[in-house]
């Protein structure tokens, strides 16, 4: 194996878990913050992917596309925190999740009656596309390295927020007790429409950017989705700077399994099964992940609270 | 002299930097109450943790009913004997008050695995908790669910559960906490009839009741066991008057 | 006496396209035959299989149906088709031919009107002998069929294969195969990706500036699929049994007629459709349905006119045909395929001598 | 005119009633005492006036505002400052971020809150979770304070406290007092209360059943009413 | 209203209605509504499975389609042996396979029970949230597993072609089958009612209101909700190996994440907790499906749309709704 491709390969996976982290960051801040467990943040990246695609159609522009699936996005998580989400914060977590799961059937088929069910497809903007030279005679998507540099940034920006400015400290105070922090004046409920359309327009924006990549259609989100939930059983719950890591950790393991373990199982059989059962061991790696650290540490690599 | 029931010796527990509990020597002899008083921050309830379970000692040995407790979780130290009541009550609130003793009677069986008998017609599991009710005055509300009773009642159920479970030593985290002069003054009295069954320790901040029930008092200020002696010694002594009681 | 006819294919989900050109093909044939003695029912099976049990249920229980048809995927029909022709009711497949009913598990009530699974990956084998690729890449789902189809291509492939990969089923991201095949130094790729997953695989192969050429089998290559592709998609190869511009009357007036009736272009779906009812239609003619002996050889001749031109049962009751070598082009503004070689001519499939029937 | 002003006040569990008519004033600049034996309704009648709880009826002005239909921010915008039953600190956050997640300008500020209860300024950094009770105390009325608050309501606020802690906080309200402060308290600490109030209001089966100076509180009242 | 109503009565009307049905149809001669109907008893038997965990344990599982799958592979995988005439194993020890449903019923549930008690010894570490997302995923690698497994079909799943026996009656027969499956659901009713009733219910349920107060009585809450856990994904695993026979086929969809959504579904339409919840909610899928199914292609909407009122305005499910509140005196 050359060194080049090596490289290849741990870019794809940083890639995929800068794509996973802007999933589960959304998810765990709404967790976090809200008590909340929202299996429609699948559906949330769903539109994200949508609304880019058909705007992006629409207008020539993937710029265009991408700033109208932000906007899409945050205000569907908007409109779904009013209308459904905040009579589920006093809850109970089965309410929250039947639902959520309630929103994720009506999300996907009111967009499959809008969309219809074939797949819709986005291509990068020109000025992506195509591969550049990295150092080291490597030749990587330039589309793909704007992915990881656009996720890291967010990363940054989320963690100031959360950990350094006073809506921060609200967030988190609210995510204390919320009937406490409203009592000493602040709007709770506005507050959590806010973090609540912040963490759809997260998603959103990763539907977008992926959308590009991919295609896009209906149940798009559900294998994220779940993957984000790995990242954060691993990161620990609640935790910006633990989904984070555990994204690239997940990211990098997944793409790197897939890659070498066929290649490993050869030396013990026969190069056809090993194939398939490389591929198979390969899949269920990260589930692998999951349970080894819940051995070791049963809240998450890193825990937010205690 | 018989060993005590509860002894702690050199226990100590740090967070971080901070040293919570500085090689704590302690003991409860059986019949007696002994209070554990001492400044906010002091250490108190953090020694309740260390001895029911609930958190782990960096150094030191804790015994009781004459074995070490090491290594035994909160469940397994409870079923040794050890009652602790919660600074907050923790019922079960959608049970009856008399299936809340149930479920201690049925606890000190140590049986939680049955699937057969129904409980409802165990009359068994019904009078010895209607027995333990009736100790702390509760016999007429053993229909209510628990989540529809007044502080004071909660305080009492806690007490009717730890009683079901028939401990060897009782921990007690500020029993009196939130309870008025006239609710106080009757637990007081409660609390003085229980320690022939087991013998109390004691955390409280109302002296009036520390003064009228401990038989020792040990005091504690920054995790470390400053003074230790009867009512009349601690009232007078004069670094517990300047770290705690303050002058009267 | 009337034929009813039972179609579960896909009508939503992501391979919506495929089982709604299967149909209307099919009800194509039906509406031009002119003929009052065919009901058919048609019911969506969203391509989940345990919902195609049901669906078989119902039909065979409440509609009492005579045929079945229209299944597109092959775990599908491998959940259906068993049974249900062990209940004696036939099955006309449409599409989805798995290689356990060609061979030991082949039936007397089950036909495959379209090709057995490995027929197209055997033609890119063979194709890729003829292009003169020394050293190919293959890669495939993880998956029944997927395995089915790397064998397929390696039956009749003679060059080297310098990595044989198998992606994780419905896979969107192909990053990761892509610069396995940027290092592998092949100087050909030969992929089995239906579907949304071939789509993706293309246009982040053209995104990655990787020039290995490609070859697949028709799948990929829909009429649908090509659009959403756009330039990614020139000069790929791919094998097919059918092509709008295969030069036979019977196929004009299908292209020409599917236009008129539905304003689209028709896909290899479309095409099977029409041929399996026209099938069932002669059969029709020479034999009643509730004479079993007698209208199973009425289809066992195939004696109507298909879009394939030549058309025949071999004894397992797969077809035997002609498989043709398609490239993708640009026509105006339209994405599509033109026939550019002959891959195979009367191919049978692998399986039939083991079919005892 | 009237800081606060109840009239009539009546609220509601569910289906159950717990206020069956609370009648109450506090003057600008006034401490007055609510006072009653356990479960009489003092908590419930500062949740009604904070519309914490909003199942309630009858009449709740602040600064002449009516606040039964607002939300609870807005009434704490009003200039209403409370220190809960069971202290309720925002475990997670430490001790500066808890006081100034919800603090508005005003005269006090993080400085002067330390200069009240020195012991937070020592833990400035720790999780309000891992202090110990007392501590939690003197963080949840630094809390309040740092909100500036025309009215500050106090709930049991030396529940669990070392006997010279209490005395400090006690010194720190009567200091508060001095400040002209508007307080609102309800308390166990009969004698404490009774050095401190300008008035006393008693609760009995959620109704005002006295009110006046306390000095006046009978030997009567107290064994009827307060149970002493 | 609510006197006559109540719940005992409910859950016997649900019961003979759910028996009726398929009596009606084949005597009408349409059996394909006894079909249905015994979907619906399978359904609901994997509800009432998921209600031992959810219901009278708290445990919100959102992986219990792997018991589901997991009962449904065990006889699918035993049914593709004994097709093939192919033995289980032949190291150490020659295991014939076998249609009889009985032994195919055991093997799933000790299957399923096993998968349950390694999931649930891991995820019962945690608890609230956490629970939930660790079940999800455990399911979700099982899924894939079995997609990506080559030996038993992968994605394309399993074909049994002649339905599993049972001594003494004829399972090819809609009605035989109906009748069969809903007997083994009322054998585990009565059980699942002795059970909570027991010693067992009752430490259950105390340890799904305060765990704390639990473990301070000397009982394990980890233990307890364990073995709930596994009796929970046994019962499940049972539904599933019935499921199986029912379409005469297996595939990973049976393990898919849905799966577990609508498992949940059932016990939360029915009603939580309630003996008879997850049968209402199974019959109502069931019907709603049938109905609107045929209506609409878009009926998951609607059935969105129902669960979100249910949530929202119907708490304690249509049960809930008829018969009030559950009390535990
Ligand atoms: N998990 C923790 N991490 C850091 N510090 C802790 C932790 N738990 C307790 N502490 C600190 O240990 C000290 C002792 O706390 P503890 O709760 O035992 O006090 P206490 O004596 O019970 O006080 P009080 O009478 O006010 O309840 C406190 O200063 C507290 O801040
Ligand atoms: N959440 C609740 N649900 C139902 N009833 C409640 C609730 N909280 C309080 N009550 C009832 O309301 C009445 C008044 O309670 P409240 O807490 O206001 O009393 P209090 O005067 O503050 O007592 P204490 O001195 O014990 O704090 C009591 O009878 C109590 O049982
Ligand atoms: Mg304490
Ligand atoms: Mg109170």
């Amino acid at each position: 194996m050359t060194f080049a491709l090596f490289t290849e390969q741990i870019l794809n996976g940083l890639q995929l878990g800068v794509m996973l982290f802007l999933m589960a960051a959304g998810l765990t801040l709404i967790f976090g913050v809200m008590g909340l467990i929202n299996l429609a943040h699948g559906s949330l990246f769903m539109v994200g992917g949508f609304v880019c695609a058909a705007v992006a159609v629409w207008s020539g522009s993937f710029w265009l596309g991408l700033a109208a699936s932000l906007v899409a996005s945050a205000a569907a998580g908007a409109l779904v925190e009013i209308a459904v989400i905040r009579r589920l914060y006093d809850r109970d977590h089965l309410d929250q999740v039947l639902a959520t799961f309630a929103l994720v059937l009506m999300f996907s088929e009111a967009t499959r009656f809008v969309f219809g069910s074939s797949p819709l497809y986005l291509n990068p903007p020109a000025m992506l596309s195509g591969p550049v030279m990295l150092p080291g005679g490597i030749a990587y998507p330039a589309y793909r390295l704007a992915i990881i540099v656009a996720g890291l940034l967010v990363a940054g920006g989320l963690g100031l927020l959360i950990n350094r400015t006073r809506l921060g400290v609200r967030i988190r105070a609210g995510e204390a007790d919320r009937e406490m922090i409203s009592a000493l004046g602040i709007d709770i409920r506005t507050l959590y429409t806010i973090v609540f359309a912040l963490g759809a327009a997260l998603a959103g924006f990763a539907g977008a950017l992926v959308g590009a990549i991919q295609s896009v259609e209906v149940g798009m989100g559900e294998p994220v989705l779940i993957l984000a939930f790995v990242v954060i059983v691993i990161g620990g719950i609640g935790s910006i700077r633990g989904a984070l890591i555990a994204s690239v950790i997940v990211g990098v393991v997944d793409t790197m399994g897939r890659f070498l373990l066929p290649d490993l199982l050869s030396g013990m059989m026969d190069a056809a099964s090993a194939r398939g059962t490389g591929a198979a061991i390969a899949s269920m790696l990260i589930y692998v992940l999951m349970a080894l650290v819940l051995i070791v540490k049963p809240r998450g690599l890193f825990p937010a609270h205690g | 002299m018989t060993e005590p029931v509860l002894s702690l010796s050199g226990v100590t527990r740090s967070f971080g930097a901070l040293k919570v509990s500085d090689a704590v020597d302690l003991d409860l002899r059986a019949g007696e109450i002994h209070a554990l008083i001492g400044p906010n921050g002091a250490g108190k309830s953090t020694l309740i943790k260390l001895i029911s379970g609930e958190i782990e000692p960096d150094a030191g040995r804790i015994r009781f009913a004459g074995r070490d407790l090491q290594g035994l979780d909160q469940a397994a130290r409870a079923r040794l004997g050890l009652a602790r009541t919660f600074q907050v009550s923790s019922l079960i609130p959608d049970f009856s008050v008399r299936r809340n003793v149930m479920l201690a009677v049925q606890a000190r069986e140590g049986s939680g695995f049955g699937f057969v008998r129904q409980v409802s017609g165990d009359s068994r599991l019904g009078d010895a908790a209607m027995t333990a009710l009736g100790r702390v005055g509760l016999q007429d509300r053993a229909q209510v669910p628990a989540a529809e009773l007044s502080h004071g009642e909660r305080r009492l159920l806690e007490i009717a559960m730890a009683l079901a479970l028939r401990p060897r030593a009782f921990l007690m985290d500020e029993p009196m906490a939130g309870l008025g002069s006239e609710g106080s003054g009757a637990l007081i009295g409660f609390l003085d009839s229980l320690r022939g069954e087991a013998p109390i320790l004691l955390v409280e901040h109302d002296m009036d009741a520390v003064f009228a029930l401990a038989d020792r008092i040990s005091v504690l200020v920054g995790g470390r066991v400053i003074a230790h002696g009867s009512p009349d010694d601690i009232r007078a002594d004069a670094d517990v008057r300047a770290a705690y009681l303050g002058e009267e | 006496d009337p034929v009813k006819v039972g179609m579960i294919t896909t009508l939503s989900g992501g391979g919506a396209s495929l089982g709604i050109d299967s149909r209307d093909g099919f009800l194509l044939a039906v509406k031009q035959s002119g003929t009052k003695d065919i009901e058919v029912i048609v019911e969506d099976d969203a391509q989940k299989p345990d919902l195609a049990v049901q669906l078989a249920d119902k039909l065979i229980q409440s509609d009492k149906v005579d045929v079945l048809t229209g299944i597109v995927w092959s775990n599908l029909a491998m959940a259906v088709v068993p049974s249900a022709v062990a209940q004696g009711k036939l099955y006309l497949s449409t599409n989805a031919a798995p290689s356990q009913l060609a061979g030991a598990g082949c039936n007397a009530n089950y036909y495959s009107v379209s090709y057995q699974n490995d027929n197209l990956h055997e033609a890119a084998g063979e194709y890729a002998n003829t292009a003169g690729m020394k050293k190919v890449f293959i890669m495939a789902p993880n998956y029944p069929a997927g395995k089915d189809s790397l064998a397929g291509f390696k039956r009749f492939y003679k060059g080297e294969v310098v990595s044989e990969i198998y992606t994780e089923l419905g896979a969107k991201d192909y990053a990761g195969e892509i610069a396995q095949i940027r290092a592998s130094g092949a100087d050909g790729v030969f992929f089995f990706l239906p579907g949304g997953m071939g789509i993706s695989f293309m246009k982040q192969y053209a995104g990655a500036g990787v020039d290995v050429p490609l070859i697949g089998p028709a799948f990929s290559f829909d009429q649908n699929i090509l659009q959403a592709v756009g330039d990614a998609a020139l000069g790929v190869k791919n094998t097919s049994t059918w092509s709008k511009d295969l030069d036979n009357q019977a196929n004009k007036d299908f292209v020409a007629a599917y236009q008129a009736e539905y304003n689209r272009l028709p896909s290899i779906y479309a095409a099977q459709g029409y041929d399996t009812a026209n099938l069932l239609i002669s059969a029709m003619a020479k034999a009643a349905v509730s004479d079993q002996a007698g209208f199973r050889t009425a289809l066992e001749a195939a004696n109507f006119k298909s879009v394939r031109g030549k058309f025949s049962f071999g004894p397992n009751h797969h077809p035997i045909q002609d498989i043709y070598v398609r490239e993708v082009v640009k026509e105006g503004d339209i994405y599509t395929n033109k026939i550019v070689a002959t891959a195979m001519t009367d191919h049978a499939d692998a399986y039939a001598a083991d079919c005892k029937m | 005119m009237a800081l606060l002003r109840v009239r009539n006040l009546e609220a509601f569990y569910g289906a159950s009633q717990a206020l069956f008519g609370v009648d109450l004033e506090v003057g600008e600049g006034e401490v007055v005492a609510l006072m009653g034996r356990n479960g009489m309704g003092k908590t419930t009648t500062i949740r009604a006036i904070t519309r914490m709880l909003r199942s309630s009826r009858g009449e709740v002005r602040f600064a002449g505002r009516d606040l039964a239909p607002l939300p609870s921010f807005r009434a704490a915008r009003l200039g209403i400052g409370l220190v809960p039953e069971g202290r309720r600190c925002f475990g997670p956050l430490n001790v500066r971020e808890n006081l100034t997640a919800a603090a508005r300008p005003g005269a006090w500020t993080l400085n002067r809150v330390v200069g009240l209860f020195p012991r937070l300024g020592e833990r400035m950094g720790q999780q309000a979770l891992t202090l110990s009770g007392g501590e939690q105390q003197m963080l949840a009325i630094g809390r309040a304070l740092m909100t500036n608050p025309r009215l500050l309501i106090l709930d049991e606020a030396t529940e669990g406290l070392a006997p010279v802690v209490r005395r400090e906080i006690w010194a720190a309200i009567g200091e508060l007092k001095r400040d002209g402060q508007s307080i609102l308290v309800v308390d166990k600490a009969f004698r404490e209360l009774r050095d401190l109030a300008d008035r006393c209001v008693i609760l009995a089966r959620g109704r005002s059943e006295w009110t006046g100076r306390p000095g006046d509180i009978t030997e009567a009242i107290e064994t009827s009413l307060l149970g002493v | 209203m609510a006197e006559f109503l109540n719940e005992r009565r409910m859950s016997l009307a649900i019961a003979l209605a759910l028996l009726a049905v398929p009596l009606m149809a084949e005597w009408l001669g349409n059996s394909f509504y006894t079909t249905l109907a015994t979907r619906a008893a399978i359904l609901a038997l994997a509800g009432v499975g998921l209600n031992i965990a959810l219901g009278s344990g708290g445990l919100i599982s959102l992986g219990h389609a792997a018991f589901f799958g997991i009962g449904g592979y065990a006889v699918g995988i035993i049914a593709s042996h004994h097709q093939a005439y192919e033995p289980l194993m032949t190291w150490p020890l020659t295991i014939a396979a076998t249609n009889q449903m009985p032994v195919l019923w055991l093997v799933a549930i000790l299957a399923s029970g096993l998968a349950a008690l390694m999931i649930g010894a891991l995820s019962l570490r945690t608890s609230g949230v956490y629970f939930i997302m660790i079940t999800l995923a455990f399911a979700q690698m099982i899924y894939y597993f079995a997609v990506s497994w080559p030996a038993y079909g992968g994605q394309d799943g399993l074909s049994i072609y002649v339905r599993d026996g049972f001594p003494g009656l004829n399972t090819l027969r809609p009605l035989d089958f109906f009748l069969l499956c809903y007997a083994v659901l009322m054998v585990v009713l009565a059980l699942v009612r002795m059970i909570s009733g027991a010693r067992f219910g009752a430490m259950l349920e105390a340890v799904r209101q305060n765990p704390a107060r639990v473990a301070a009585l000397g009982l394990s809450p980890f233990r307890i909700r364990l073995v709930a856990f596994v009796l929970s994904g046994m019962v499940t695993g049972l539904a599933g190996a019935l499921y199986a026979d029912l379409n005469r086929f297996v595939s990973p969809s049976m393990l898919s994440w849905h799966m577990s959504g609508e498992i949940m579904v059932f016990v939360i339409l029915g009603g939580a907790g309630r003996l008879f919840g997850p049968v209402a909610g199974a019959c109502i899928y069931v019907l709603f499906e049938h109905v609107f199914g045929g209506v609409s292609d878009y009926w998951q909407f609607f059935l969105g749309a129902l669960l979100l009122g249910v949530v929202l305005f119907a708490r304690g499910g249509l049960i809930g709704l008829a018969a009030g509140r559950a009390r535990h005196d």
